[in-house]
Parts: C-alpha cells; structure tokens; sequence
C-alpha cells in the first residue's frame, strides 16, 4: 500500500500502541491537535486523552517524565516538536537515560524512544534546522535511527518502540509527505542494519535520513556520466552497520559521505575514520565528506540552498574520488 | 458609552485613563503605529499565501496594543527582547518598516541582512535584541540585559517578552529567581493571548492566571487589559518605574488574543468562530481607541478612514521597496559566524571543507 | 521539660506528637534506624580519610530524623529518589547496609555492583531509584514515576527528594506544573539543610520559605521541623495521604541541617562554630528522641548506651565484609550498557574500537 | 615562575580583569567559596561582589544571563563547576551564543567565555565523567580551547577572554594542581595554534587536555623501545591548526589520535577524516585512535582505570602503526 513517510510513522504507533497498553505517546501538540506535523494524526481519537497527551511547553520536564515512567516500567514515545528542542531536554537523555542501566548496575533500564524531526525544514532559520545525530550517537547507552523512507519509517519505529534501550528516533520533516510501498500490519526492520538503496561497482556513497534522496539523485546524475554509484542508507547510525559499508567500499574501492549536519566531528568524520582503520587497503582513494556548510543556516532561500550540501556537490565528490574531474 | 469612555470624555483635549492623560497628538500617535501594524501584518499575509515569505509567519494581529502600548511607556534606551512573534515590537519600538518587510522577503536589505527571517528580527540601534525561535529562549538573555544594567548602573529597564506557553520554561524560573534575588531592573511581560499553538492556557498551566507566576519568587506582579492601549500604557508606566527605581523585577500578564492561527500554516480550527469574532469585533484595540477618540471629539470616522488608506498605501510601497531588493549577495553566506575569523585554522573561513 | 516532651509523656505505652501516637516498638525501630545511619555514616567518613572511598562522598549527619521519619510513613510500594545525598535514604529504606557499604568501597557486591558509588545508589526491590548527581535531575524523574502510577492507578506515592539549592533548578518548575496540571501523586520533599555546598539559603533563593515556591502552580506546601522524626512521620503522613487521595501534588520543606561539610572534601569553613552547635547538640533528632522516650519511662539510657555499642558493632562487621569483598570483574566494564545489545554492529559491545 | 595549572588560570583572569572593568566572573562558589575546585581563589577580595558573583544553581539561567550580558557590551566569564553540567545549558551556548552574531545579522555578538572542568576527575561515576568538546567543536560560531599545561592555561585563558567570539574553555580537574613554568604577566598565546610538545619522526601523535601528558609518557617509553614520537597539542580544537598536524604526519608518515573522551564521532575521528582528506598520501599506515572505552564511566576503580585510555595503549597503537607490534 503507498502511504506517506508522515502515515508510516503514524501506522507504527498505532500498531505497537495496539499491541502493547505500556506505551503512549507525549509531545507538544500531539493530541487535540493531531501533532505540528499531523504524524500523529487521529491517535487522540482512537488511544484516549491517557495515551496521547498533550503537554506543556516544557522539552527538559517531559522528557524527564519519560525516563522515570520508562523506569516504573511504562514505554514511552516522547516526541519532540523537532530535535532542535530537544538540546533543552539533553541532560535527561545523555545524563539519565543513557546511563540509567549501567548507573544502577542493570536494575533499571529506560526503555523509550525519543522521537521528531530533525535537520532543516524550509526557510526555517538557523534556531530551527540543525542536524543533532552526532552528538546523540556519540554516546554509549543510545541508539540512533533515522529512517529515509515510509516504509523504513514504519519497520524501524516498530523496531524502535519494542527495543528494550532508548532510542532516538529522528525523522525529516521534508520526508513527511513522500509516499512510498509500506507492508501493511507486522512490519520490523532490526535496528542496527544498513540497506544498499542502489547497487553500484564504482563509488560508494553514504547517506543517511534526507540525504539519501539527494545521493540517488546524485546516482542517477553519475550514470548518466557513467559512473555506477552503489548508495547505502546506514538507517540505524548507533550502532553502525559498518560491514555492508566496508564490504561496498572493498568492491568500489571509492567513497564519499554525505551529511546534512556540519562537518567537524560529524557522522561523516567517524564513517571516514573507520574506513581509514578497518578498509585502508581497499581505497584507491581519500573519502570525500559532503556536508552541510560551516555556518549556522540563515533564512533567505539562496544562502539557504547554498548552505545544504547539494545533489551537484554530491556528483562532483564521487568524480573527483573516481578520478572523474 | 462605556464608563471609561464617559471618563475619557471628559478632558476635551485629550483622553484620560484612570487618571493619567493622553493629549491628542499621543493619542493619534498610538492609533496610527497599531493600524500600521494591523495592515503590515496583512501585507506579509499576502506575501506568505503568494509564496514570497516563506517558513513560519507569526503575526500578531489583535496583540497591537501591547506592542504600542509598552513602547510608548519605555524609553528608546530600555531594551527588549522576545519570541519569534516580533514584528509588532520591533515595528513599534520604530525600526524600518521596509527593512522588517525585506527580512520576511529574504532580501539583501532585510534588517539582519535575511539570516534570520520572520523569527530573528533585530535592531540594536533601538535596543531590540530579537526575535527567538527556541520558546523561552529570550528570557535568560533579558536577565542578561537587565544585568548589564546592574553592572553598569545605566538605568535602563530591560522588557523581557514571553507568552503563555513560554512561561512554563524552566528557564523563565531560573530567571525569575536570580532576578529577584539581585533586583534587576526587568519587567517580565507575559502576552497571554490564551494559547500556545493549540493549547489553551489551561490545558498547559496549573495556575492560569499568570501574573502570580512571580510569587513563589517574591515578584509581584499586575494583570491589565492588553486590548486597552490605554491601560497598557498606564500599567507599563508603572512598571517600568517600579523596576528602574531599582524595587527589582516585575511581572505584568497582558491578557489579548491573537486573530489569525499560530502561524500561517495555522488553520486554529481550536478555536470557535465565536470565540474570535467576541474578540475581533467585540474588543478590538484599534476600533476601540478610535471609538474613544472620536467620542471624545477628537478626531472623526473621516480622518480615520483616510488615514487607513494612507497607510495601506504605505504599506503597499513598503512592500514593493522590499521586493525590489534582491536576494543577499552569495559571499554573506560566510559572514558573521565570527568576530574575529582565525585564518589558517580548520574549518577555514569562507571555504568549503 | 518541653511543653512537647510533656505531652508526649502523657501516654506511657509509647510516644503522642500532635495528637498521633507511636507504640515503643515503633520509637525503637526509629531510633535504631537514625542510629544506625549516624554510624554508618561515620565509619563511610573514616573510610573516605584512609582512601578507601573515593571520589565524592556526601554525608547525611544530622539529617535522620527527614530519611526515617518519610520512610516510617510511607508504603514500601512507594517510589522514592533522591540527589547523590543518598546513604541515609537508602538505607532507611531498609537496603542491606553491607551492599551500601561496598558500593561506597567500588567492590563487586556493591548494590549497583561498584558502578555508580556514593552518588548512584538504586534499589529497585524497595523502590529506590537513585542517587542522582545532577543537582535536580531527580525531579523531572519522580515526576515520571508518578505519572505511572497515575497511569497504571496503582495507588503508589512517589516522594521525590530535592535540596534547598536544587529547588531552583528550571527543570524543577516543569515537574511542578505538570504534576499539579494533571494531579499527579507526588510528595516533593525538599531537604532544607539551609547551605548548598558553600552558599547559603538566602543567597540563592529569593523566596527563602522554600514551602511556598509551589504557590506560582497551585501546590500546597508546609514546613516542618526536619530535626523531629515524629514531626516528620506525622506531616509525611498527611501529605502521603494527600497525594494518595488523588488530590495532587503537595511540597514538604523539612527544615534540617547537615553536620558535616558538603562533601568529604569540604571543611565547610563558611559555617560558625556556634551554628553547628546549636544544631549539633541543640537539636539533634536522635538525642531528641531518645530524651523523650527516657522522660516517658520507655527506655533508659543504659538501653541506648548498649544499643548503640550494638550498632557500632554491626556497622563495623558490615564494613569488614564489604572490605573483604573484591573488586569487580573486569568483564563487568562492558555489561549494562544496552538491554537489547546488537551484535555485529560498531560500536561492538564488549570490544574497543 | 612555577606555579599551578589553576593558579596560572587565576591570574590569567585577574589580569584581565584589572585590564578590563566589563570582565566579570560568575558561577556557582565561585566568590564567598573561592570557588569549588579554588580557581577563582581570593578573586572576590580582588573585585568585590559586583565582579565576581555566586549563582544559584542553575546553568541554563546563568549561562544565558552572560548570552544577554555580552550582547549588552559586557564580556562574561561564565563557570560551569564542570562542563558536566553546561549539558543544561547548551541551548543557550548553541542556540543562542554561537548564533547570535549571524541570526542578527552582525549586529549582535556574545564575547564571552564559558569555562570549566572537562573530562572525568577521580571517581565521581558517569554523570560526572564526559568529554563534550566534540558536541561543541561540532558548532560554527564557537571557538574550543583545551590547555593541557600551567603555561597554555595562562596564555590561552587571556586570549579566550580578550577574544570577540564565544569560547568553550575546558580545564580538566585533574591537571589543576600540575607545577608548571609561567611567564608573569602579559603573556597571549593565539587562539587556532597547536603546539609540538614533543618533537619526533617517526610517528605522530596527537592529544590534548590531560591526555597530552599520557602522550608524553608514551613518548617515552616508545623512546626506550627506539620509536621516536613526535607529540603535538592542538590546544584549540576549534578552530583546529591542521596545518601543523599535516606537516608532521608528512614527516613521520604515521598517525596515534588519542582523546578521552567516547570515540564514535569524536575529535578523533575528525582529526583522522582530516588526514585521509588532505594526507592520505603521507600516510603508511591507517591512522589509529586511542579513545575512551564505549560505556559510561564507573566509580570502581578498576573498571574507571579501564575506561580511561592508558599510556600502554597508546605505547601499543604507536607500535602498530610503526609496524613494531
Ligand atoms: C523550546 C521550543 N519548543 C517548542 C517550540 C515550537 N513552538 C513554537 S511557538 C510554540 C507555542 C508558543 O506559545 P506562546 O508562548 O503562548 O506564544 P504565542 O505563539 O502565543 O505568541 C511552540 C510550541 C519552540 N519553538 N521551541
Ligand atoms: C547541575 C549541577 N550543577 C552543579 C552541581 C555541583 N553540586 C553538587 S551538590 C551542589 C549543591 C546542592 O545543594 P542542595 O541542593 O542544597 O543539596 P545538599 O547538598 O545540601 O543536600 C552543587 C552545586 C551538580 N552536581 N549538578
Ligand atoms: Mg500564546
Ligand atoms: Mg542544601
């Protein structure tokens, strides 16, 4: 069946909240008005005002309230409106979540999802469109998934709210309305698994969340030049799917990330770095990084396209690393 | 004719207001910066339905009497700062329309060049520090500001806007607490226009009435009428005088309603029909003072009608000024990230990678 | 003879407080418990000075009477949390004293196996969920353990425990406002020792009557006297039976005070002899009690005599066999980090790089 | 002069604030206390309470006070008791400080320092034990500096806080009683310049903050077993001299990376992609990484020995990428 990305997400919910009596979901706007983004569309409706609740606008507070409901044994979803909110909610997600397991020597763990948007929307400005994933994958205790397509939407944050640690879950507001083939009912993608998008034998390109589109745009580009980019998706960030990325750079010999967020200390940077300890050999050439650009995201639409990395940026990074410019 | 009306009446070259009197050059004044308002926030409502303003658009229709009502009562010296719903404010404190109008635009001469959008609006030649998107945000930076001017002794007031989903921010209480504790000179202004998005203040707040959210810190605090540009005025006088006399913070909740959704992508189906229209047509600031005026004869249902066309018309060329610009020049895309820009270290300024 | 010793002298079979009475064996298991803490917490102060605890150690002396008197009223179903102030708690809640001790020690049969240590303590067979170490983090958490009790209807409490120089922390506020919105069953306790660290209560918080700082969102609050654990039992009581009762939040300020310094590193020089004096010997909730159940006839003081070289004893073997103890294995380094670990994915679990 | 690492920062912040009246010092104890770790010792004398002033304890409130503060043409010095707890205030330092400048168009900047201790100390457990110098190095508009010695601590305090832009200043507590030699007086050192710590040929390692002592120690031993390790401190993170990094990996052919903090997207990983990026062809042997163990930090002391990166491990990825192991 095709359904949106925002549908997909919507479906999973329902699905597990079905399923399971422990889970509700949280957030700002989530239930009177069917979410910011409408992702939860219908669920007030169907769960009840215990279920799907509203709160106040308060990201450190009800983020915290999850991690101790997690802990009495609930499973909470705690959407954040977008993840740009979130950094107000950190400590209780990298201090108490993340570390509640190991602090209590196993006795309580915080199984929950923390779930929204992130990166940029449109000419949201620079408050409003950064891409967190690193920060949040940097950190042992966490899980980081962020799915590129409606039906990975759906398997993944099945897979997310039935996971037994906390999990990020972060989404792309501009992916909310792409449709795509969802299996309907039982649908599970195991976290912690990569997904090769295209098949190609001459570059590897690496993307994840948004930027999966723009690499198979890139791909089909790269083509038409002759040049036959296999993408992989690492859909789970942390922890990393690195053999299928390994195993494609050991054919291609050629690499190139691409990321929405900035550069230095980046998703981009850890996937490099393990190419460089663990396919050294493999590589006839450095891995290339295309990022978003060193500056914060300004609002008017040229300064705007200028500061994402871009489908052209993308192609002429797999020409240069195929010895192609 | 209301009660405070027939009060009002009663100075013939002016209005009145609980005893405070308004002559009329202030009253008009006071009328045409919120009809200025009202049409410049439906001109960018044209402009983001014809795609010309993009991504959130919060105007604050209805909300125009706190807007001119406090900058009346401040000083041009006293900062302010507030959330992203800031067009109002900054038009009121007197920055350039045009420049306000470019910045929704995205144009070159936009007031922060077109970086920030409608959200970061800035003007730090009229003291107003943004425009911030992260709810709460700007209340830890007004307890800065009000600081400042406890370190320097300038007697200033720093007016720290927020509305009434933003004071459940955790934040807004660390605030609440260090100003107290140290008696900035700070006038905390809560905008309730009753809703956060679509949540009503009491689906969000324990204690709605929000001028007692200053009491577990020792802040007193006031409630007025934020559709009375009167009573906003008077009670704004007050406390600004309050803060600057060095007493320390104080909170003033301005009740009002804001006419159009949430943003622009808003359709506010939370609301009743009734309920808007109780307010619209019912409490409307700028129909209200120019009841009072023209009660009070001084001025006439003409004079208004005129002076509205002319500010359409200036507003019109506001707009068309603003679209003439073009889009910031390419090579600010590296500017302004850093003051002083180390050259030869990585990430290098102004390049790529 | 105090007016309340008076009073409770009244009843010979066991103790009065304000109209509520404890049979002997009630007054006994209080004491032995306050004692028992005290001396626990002595010989974890020796320890620290011959480094064999390290890192922080944060000591409750003189604060018994707040961590037996909330224990004695409450249902060992209820949830509790706390700061890295901890031990007493802990061990009110009638945790084995020799887990607590080898957690403070690092061996391998600490209570969370020596990976958290003095300021991660949890029990979660008596509902004990930490020993937090970010000064407040604790609070947005209990407010989680009370909504589930709101969503399961279980009938729990959860008595979510803050200091006075946690109580300013924003996140504090959130909780507060969520809990009373939707009458979440929660006691927030607020330990008033009357210092954080070195900073004094009136020079952090503007409103020093910290039962009020739950007024700005609607939640009751009172004070008592956190140096009686009969007043604490009593006052938790009542307001374990309001939040109980689906009434709500409710805020207990037990005024109490800490003997020793803020930590084992503090010598606390911010303080006048004099002050911990009259705290010291003036008010001490383990003398007090055993004043008052000597005057009653239900103990002599040969019995406390003897019964505290009992404890002593007890507290010595309980840190003997946690000394004995070893470290833990090495393999514990990689355990605990994920429920659900995922093989085959880096970072792998249990291998570096 | 030879004196302590937190002495060194002390007079750095005394002299400019005597050269400087819109300098002042705010955080938790650090007046009437003298500060909790006695940074700040006998600088309320100096000043008075007006200059140097306790908090509350609440970081997120003080951190944007001092946003406010330096917007308004004051220049803060804002101590976080550690950098543990600046994870409460990181929407003000992320969102708003290193904004600022670029959402306003330049009008606005925030000139100020944070500052703090960074890293574990000694057995204070995982919520007090974490290296955050990659979440801020990741942010454009923030400049990150981390002195390793008595001497660095001075001269890049001075320079931090005679700076235009917002600083993340991270000490590390365990160094604050290191003697060291410290030039009296004016005494800048630039920010954006790395030092050779040691000079060497035939491997490069790179470290900062406390682990550029366990480098020099591994330098040692290597020393012993014939590898001649040259040892280079960044010191600024942010911006990073890459310049000097590249240069001596050109020489030695051969690249250690060593950090305390957890490796997944960490400063590590950036320093490598950098290498792979503008010295792959120098290089004879993948660069390795030396970094904190993937868990949260325990209290036992074995196990918090264990997490930590140890001078043997760096010894052996020395003798790896030297081919000796
Ligand atoms: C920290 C944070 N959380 C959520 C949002 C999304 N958001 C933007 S405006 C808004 C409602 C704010 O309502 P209120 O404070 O009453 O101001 P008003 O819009 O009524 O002027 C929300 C939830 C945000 N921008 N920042
Ligand atoms: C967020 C945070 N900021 C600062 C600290 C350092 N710190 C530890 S305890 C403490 C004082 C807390 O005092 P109070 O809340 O009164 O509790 P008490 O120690 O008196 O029991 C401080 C500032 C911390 N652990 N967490
Ligand atoms: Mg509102
Ligand atoms: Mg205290």
């Amino acid at each position: 069946m095709k359904i949106t990305y925002r549908e997909a997400l919507n479906q999973a919910m329902c699905e597990e909240m079905e399923r399971d009596n422990r889970v509700f979901l949280m957030g700002e706007e989530v239930a009177e008005y069917n979410g910011a983004y409408k992702v939860s569309q219908g669920m007030l409706e169907k769960f009840g005002p215990k279920r799907v609740i509203d709160t106040p606008i308060t990201e450190l507070g009800f983020a915290g309230l999850g991690v101790g409901a997690s802990m009495a044994g609930l499973r909470p979803i705690i959407e954040f409106m977008t993840w740009n909110f979130a950094i107000l909610a950190l400590d209780q997600i990298v201090n108490a979540a993340a570390k509640m397991k190991y602090m209590s020597g196993g006795q309580y763990s915080c199984p929950m999802v923390f779930r929204g948007a992130g990166g940029s929307a449109a000419r949201v400005g620079s408050q409003h469109s950064q891409a967190l994933e690193n920060w949040m994958a940097n950190v042992p205790g966490l899980k980081v998934v962020m799915p590129s397509n409606p039906a990975d939407a759906k398997g993944l944050l099945k897979a997310a709210i039935r996971d037994n640690d906390t999990v990020c879950f972060i989404e792309n507001e501009i992916n909310y309305g792409d449709v795509g083939e969802v299996p309907d009912g039982e649908y599970i993608i195991p976290l912690g698994k990569a997904d090769v998008k295209r098949p190609g034998k001459d570059v590897t390109i690496v993307a994840h969340s948004r930027m999966t589109g723009f690499a198979l745009e890139a791909a089909a580009e790269l083509a038409k030049q002759g040049i036959d980019a296999e993408v992989i998706d690492p859909r789970t960030i942390r922890p990393l799917d690195e053999a299928t990325i390994l195993g494609s750079v050991a054919k291609t010999n050629r690499c190139v990330v691409v990321e929405e967020g900035w550069r230095f200390a980046g998703i981009g940077a850890e996937i490099s770095a393990r190419i460089m300890e663990k396919g050294f050999d493999d590589l006839d050439a450095p891995v290339a990084r295309v990022t978003g650009k060193d500056v914060p995201m300004a609002y008017a639409a040229n300064l705007e396209r200028m500061t994402l990395p871009s489908v052209a940026e993308i192609v002429e990074a797999a020409r240069v690393v195929t010895n192609r410019a | 004719m209301s009660a405070k009306q027939k009060q009002a009446a009663k100075s013939a070259k002016g209005l009145e207001f609980e005893g405070r009197s308004y002559d009329v050059d202030t009253l008009h004044a006071m009328h045409d910066s919120m009809l200025f308002i009202r049409r410049f926030e439906e001109k960018a409502g044209q402009l983001y339905g014809l795609k010309k303003i993009g991504g959130f658009c919060h105007l604050c229709n209805g909300q125009e009497a706190v807007c001119v009502g406090m900058e009346h009562a401040a000083q041009p010296t006293d900062y302010m700062m507030t959330s992203y719903r800031d067009h109002g404010h900054i038009l009121a404190r007197g920055s350039d329309p045009t420049a306000v109008m470019a910045e929704l635009l995205g144009r070159a001469g936009g007031i922060v060049k077109g970086k920030g959008g409608s959200m970061h609006m800035f003007d730090i030649d009229k003291n107003f520090a943004g425009g911030n998107g992260i709810v709460g945000e700007q209340v830890p930076i007004g307890l800065g500001f009000g600081f400042s001017s406890w370190y320097k002794d300038d007697g200033r007031v720093t007016m720290c806007i927020m509305g009434d989903g933003g004071i459940n921010q955790g934040g807004v209480y660390e605030s609440f607490n260090m100003a107290a504790l140290w008696k900035l000179p700070i006038v905390f202004v809560i905008e309730n226009n009753q809703y956060a998005m679509g949540t009503a203040l009491n689906r969000a707040s324990a204690e709605t009435h929000l001028f007692k959210r200053g009491i577990s810190f020792k802040i007193p605090g006031m409630q007025i009428d934020g559709m009375d540009v009167l009573a906003v005025e008077k009670h704004m006088t007050e406390a600004l005088e309050h803060a600057r006399s060095g007493e320390g913070p104080i909170l003033v909740e301005a009740v009002t309603y804001r006419y159009r959704g949430h943003s622009m992508s808003d359709p506010a189906t939370y609301r009743t029909r009734e309920e808007v229209d109780e307010w619209r047509t019912g409490r409307d600031p700028i129909a209200r003072l120019q009841q009072q005026m023209i009660d009070a004869g001084l001025a006439t249902e003409e004079h208004f009608k005129e002076k509205d066309k002319e500010i359409k018309k200036e507003v019109n060329t506001v707009a068309k000024d603003a679209e003439a610009q073009p889009e910031p020049d390419p090579s600010e895309l590296w500017t302004d990230v850093y003051s002083d820009p180390i050259e030869g270290a990585y990430p290098y300024p102004g390049k790529v990678g």
